[in-house]
């Protein structure tokens, strides 16, 4: 069978999330693209579905001293602190250039307060080309103590009405996974309004170089991502989808089109990569065209009919 | 900047730990001096992240390589053999300056700390063929720690090692005869320039600062990228170093070479 | 420095436990050691400081159908579903002949109410020759109600209290990892009375089988367990280290001595190896005989100096 | 039981995706027919879990393995090269009752379906060595799955070979074949023993007892420690047919080897 294509392009690929049409089902991660242009010398943006910029606050941050990394089994640990150049920077110097892609642009956005993040969204509001946010809910939270926002349904669910309250475009709220009941989370912050969920954020952990006694990252703790978390992050997006209406992003050490499609299957709408593209520049390219090459083999006639379609029954025995 | 499938040609050893590849690319690339790679062992599952490497060699289509293996990653790639596949994105990173070399006739002076020395060649290599007056100062710890020695001696311009245990060369640091040289060469006469372990290089951006030469290093920082999409290869810059007054300067992208004077040592 | 040998054995690695003495700091995790015997051929049992067995109930259980596990990057899925002779017959079958080793012997036990654990240690309170008791509340397979014990603090602490109650030996209590709050857990379980705590237990994962859509474990969720693990269980131990007083093991991802060293570091008394004896056999021996090379090499006088040792100080510039 | 290091005698590829391997282990080991070894390619980082392979033949410190590489873990194992080293748990597992044929005379009928046919062939081999009755039935999908095939050949005892697709023998699944034999050497003539793809198997048994012929099956499960730790490779199995009466038996230490009646198809 061969791969149908309109301007180039596979047309079973197509999604809706959001209200936001992407073209295919395969987006940047944010923190894992820099603010998209960086892979203008390797691929064609417009290939991909969308891409979903480093968190933005409302003034640039400078981040965490190095060093911010450090490479575990399968995965690696990050404490980046959130260095960018500020949603004003953002919307002068680097969207005008993404705009001239035909892609989707999710901007990441990130604060210590609901304030931080409502200055952000306003400031946010006027870039043209701009299709959606992204709220990452897993900073610590500086009002209620370093408690961190996405660990508590209540403080999650403020910071979503809150935003969604300014939103000119739709709201996508990214779930933290070091929580233990994703369900509820997933019900408050969908109650609060969010146009749709994406998962997962990174799970926190620690390395120690056992020679200086020291952590391995300045930050001490960091997020984990990659490969390693895939189990996890497939668990909590089929634990959401179960929970909730609203569509969802999978995420979490997704590498290939056959990653991608088990998030699919567990629930996502659509998926986003991150730490792979570090490894594997194309990741996301090669994705896209691994699902179309899926859906050959398979016969499946769109990817929109693989979302949710896990199969519970029973299975034959002997394998 | 490419995603390129690399043939190995030869991957030999050279002294214990230290490596000499050599990749044939899917495509040519045009490499500046200082630029780098990032590598790993086709297909490979674990170590993840690819590795950086500077670019040793570079003419037409191959690219060489001098690395010590520290970890899982190098160890990996010490173990491809001839016709086996590596995954290399290059050429990556800036280059270094040499103006004030070929326009204004400075002596170019080269620091090279261990491994740091892979990442000098190119530089020294077409200095030394625009006639440049070139000097290299070569330590390492042992004699086994000089990898591509020879290939510095074979260019001609004046080659000084020094080896912490007296096992080659002048035994002691690579800043002692460094400092004699910018100190017989006199005031602004000298451009250095330095890759090695952190240290070395602080104390030789002292040494260039206390004789008004100009110095520029060429820096390691954990990456896991290499192209400026993770933000994790930083070095903190003094203020005012780069516009905008940003703290951190990724190495990958705004580096790996520096001017001495930017960096926070 | 030749490693000094008391009856063979390294006495610089002797550690206390909840009150027990371990003649060295390496035990087998639970569920990934059988009941010990099984490693009789491979090595001698007194080599290693302790065994804890395969999780125990009041009476023998079936467990759940195959398939039971899947590999996952630098990891494993696993849904045994507590498969086990039964507290009766442990002590019955089984104890005996470990009791001829000099090796201590944790029994892991778990339940589903309060009464199935306090009826399990009432056999086991007859066992002679058992060290202490390790509690599992958090086995992620088995579902009461749908929510676990081992994420609950107040359940938590009601079951610690409950077995304290009745218990002639000491009581460890086995974290989930599958919570935000790993120090409240910590102090709600070490107020209820627990002698120690080990951690971690496995993550909730899933792994789909993209060809038939169904999840590669029968019991759809499994527990992820292995190297892939290790940096949240590092963190988890150093959280929780931070919080309480009472001695922690260390558990998750360990594979080799310096693995273990880092569990130390973060502030564990004693570790335990689960998956990796799975694809190493020796994995643990290897570890106590790599732990004494260890203090050689560092010249550390002993192993219990190492716990909590992390330097948080600011690290020298240029890494 | 012994973890023991193996040094690659050779490792080739006998058709698309299979390989026969031969290592020399650091200690010789005896084998029973219908044990298996736990292996992967010494100090592999990714996959972690070794495979269960049959033992296909052993002599001295010698052992040998025939596979289909399926996925990440065996395909590693395919690439290891000649003195290169494997890590090795063995002997695992139990054995085939033969007293039937050895004792009271019956004929041994081994079937066995692709890359089951390594763990019967040791057994193949000391019956014929013992002067047995046996005959050997062979399915495959295609002609290139019916890895060892000439070895059995080579045992003089007769040979039936199925493929699925007619490449090779008969056109269809080799339990045609078996069924006409059983029937016609009658009731009771007969042991079967059986290795293959569970539907085979399971339709093997069904033809078996349609025959009382007594019928062993070495069976396949999920490993993740191959020596009875990790409880995973379990198997169900009719009540009363093990005691105590567990409901699942691990096909690691329990088996491989079962009685056909014992297994809930
Ligand atoms: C731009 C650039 C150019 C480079 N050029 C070369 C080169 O030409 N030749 C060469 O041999 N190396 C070079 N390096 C360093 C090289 O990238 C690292 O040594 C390598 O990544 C280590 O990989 P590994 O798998 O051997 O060890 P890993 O498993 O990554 O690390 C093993 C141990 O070494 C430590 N480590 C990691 N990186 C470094 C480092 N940079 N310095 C000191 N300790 C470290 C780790 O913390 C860990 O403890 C360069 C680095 C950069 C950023
Ligand atoms: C006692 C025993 C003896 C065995 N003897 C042999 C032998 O002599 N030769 C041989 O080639 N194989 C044998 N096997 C099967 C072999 O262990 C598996 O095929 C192997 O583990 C697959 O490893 P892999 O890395 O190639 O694939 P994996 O990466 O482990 O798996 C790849 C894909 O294959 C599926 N898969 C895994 N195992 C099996 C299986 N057993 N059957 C069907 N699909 C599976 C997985 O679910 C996955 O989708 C034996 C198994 C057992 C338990
Ligand atoms: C270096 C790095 C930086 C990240 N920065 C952000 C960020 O700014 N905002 C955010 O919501 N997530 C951030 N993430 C999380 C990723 O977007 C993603 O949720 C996570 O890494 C899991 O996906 P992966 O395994 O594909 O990387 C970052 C991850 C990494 C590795
Ligand atoms: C197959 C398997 C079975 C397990 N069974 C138990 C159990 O019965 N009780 C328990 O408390 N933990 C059980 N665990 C969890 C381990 O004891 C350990 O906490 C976890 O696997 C993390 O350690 P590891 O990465 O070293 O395996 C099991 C783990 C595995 C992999
Ligand atoms: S290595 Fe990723 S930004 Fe420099
Ligand atoms: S494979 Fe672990 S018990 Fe059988």
């Amino acid at each position: 069978m061969v791969t149908p294509r309109e301007n180039g392009r596979d047309p079973r690929l197509a999604v809706e999330v959001a209200g936001i049409r992407f073209h295919n089902p395969v987006l940047t991660a944010s923190g894992c693209c820099g603010y998209g242009l960086e892979f203008e010398p390797l691929f064609d943006l417009s290939r991909i579905g969308g891409i979903c910029t480093k968190g933005l606050s409302a003034k640039p941050m400078q981040g965490n001293p190095p060093a911010r990394i450090q490479e575990t089994p399968a995965g690696m640990l990050n404490a980046i602190g959130l260095q960018n150049i500020g949603a004003r920077a953002f919307i002068e110097q680097k969207l005008p250039r993404l705009r001239e892609y035909d892609v989707r642009v999710l901007t990441n956005v990130f604060g210590y307060t609901i304030d931080d993040y409502v200055e952000a969204i306003h400031i946010l509001n006027d870039g043209d080309g701009i299709d959606g946010y992204e709220l990452n809910i897993s900073c610590p939270n500086v009002k209620e103590g370093g408690l961190i926002i996405g660990n508590d349904p209540r403080a999650a669910a403020e910071v979503t009405e809150a935003v969604k309250r300014v939103a000119k475009r739709p709201v996508i709220v990214k779930l933290s996974p070091n929580i233990s009941d994703v369900a509820g989370m997933a019900r408050a912050i969908e109650s609060a309004g969010a146009d749709a969920l994406s998962l997962i954020n990174t799970l926190v952990g620690v390395s120690i170089d056992i020679r200086t006694r020291r952590p391995r990252i300045a930050n001490v703790t960091g997020g984990l991502s990659g490969p390693a978390i895939r189990p996890v992050a497939v668990r909590m997006v089929m634990q959401a989808a179960a929970a909730v209406q609203i569509p969802l992003i999978g995420i979490g050490g997704i590498a290939t089109a056959e990653d991608a499609v088990e998030f699919l299957i567990a629930g996502a709408a659509a998926v986003q990569i991150g730490t792979a593209s570090f490894y594997d520049p194309l990741a996301t390219v090669k994705a896209v065209e691994g699902l179309s090459a899926y859906l050959d083999e398979t016969g499946t006639e769109s990817i929109r009919t693989l979302t949710g379609s896990l199969d519970l029954s029973p299975p034959p025995r002997g394998h | 900047m490419k995603d390129l499938a690399g043939t190995v040609e030869f991957n030999r050893q050279l002294a214990p730990r230290y490596y000499h590849i050599r990749l044939r690319l899917s495509e040519q690339v045009d490499v500046l001096p200082g630029q780098f790679a990032m590598l790993r062992p086709a297909a490979l599952a674990e170590p993840i992240l690819r590795r950086a490497l500077a670019i040793h060699r570079a003419e037409d289509a191959s690219v060489e390589f001098i690395y010590l293996v520290l970890g899982q990653g190098l160890e990996a790639l010490s173990r491809i053999r001839e016709g086996e596949r590596v995954d290399v994105l290059c050429p990556l990173g800036n280059t270094y300056p040499t103006e004030s070399v070929i326009d204004e006739g400075r002596r170019a002076v080269i620091v090279a700390g261990g491994v740091g020395s892979p990442a000098l060649f190119m530089l020294a290599s077409e200095l030394v063929g625009r006639g440049a007056d070139v000097r290299v100062y070569f330590g390492g710890r042992t004699k086994h720690d000089l990898p591509a020695l020879d290939e510095f001696e074979a260019l001609g311009c004046p080659v000084t090692v020094t080896t912490d245990d007296g096992s080659a060369g002048e035994r002691g640091f690579v800043t002692v005869p460094l400092e004699r040289d910018l100190a017989l060469a006199g005031r602004e006469a000298s451009v250095v320039y330095a890759c090695g372990p952190w240290p070395m290089m602080a104390r030789v951006s002292e040494i260039a600062a206390g004789h008004a030469a100009k110095c520029y290093v060429s820096l390691e920082a954990r990456m896991a990228c290499g192209f400026g999409i993770c933000v994790a290869c930083v070095v903190e810059v003094c203020e005012g170093s780069f516009a905008p007054p940003f703290k951190y300067q990724k190495v990958c992208t705004e580096g790996p070479v520096f001017p001495a004077e930017a960096i926070v040592w």
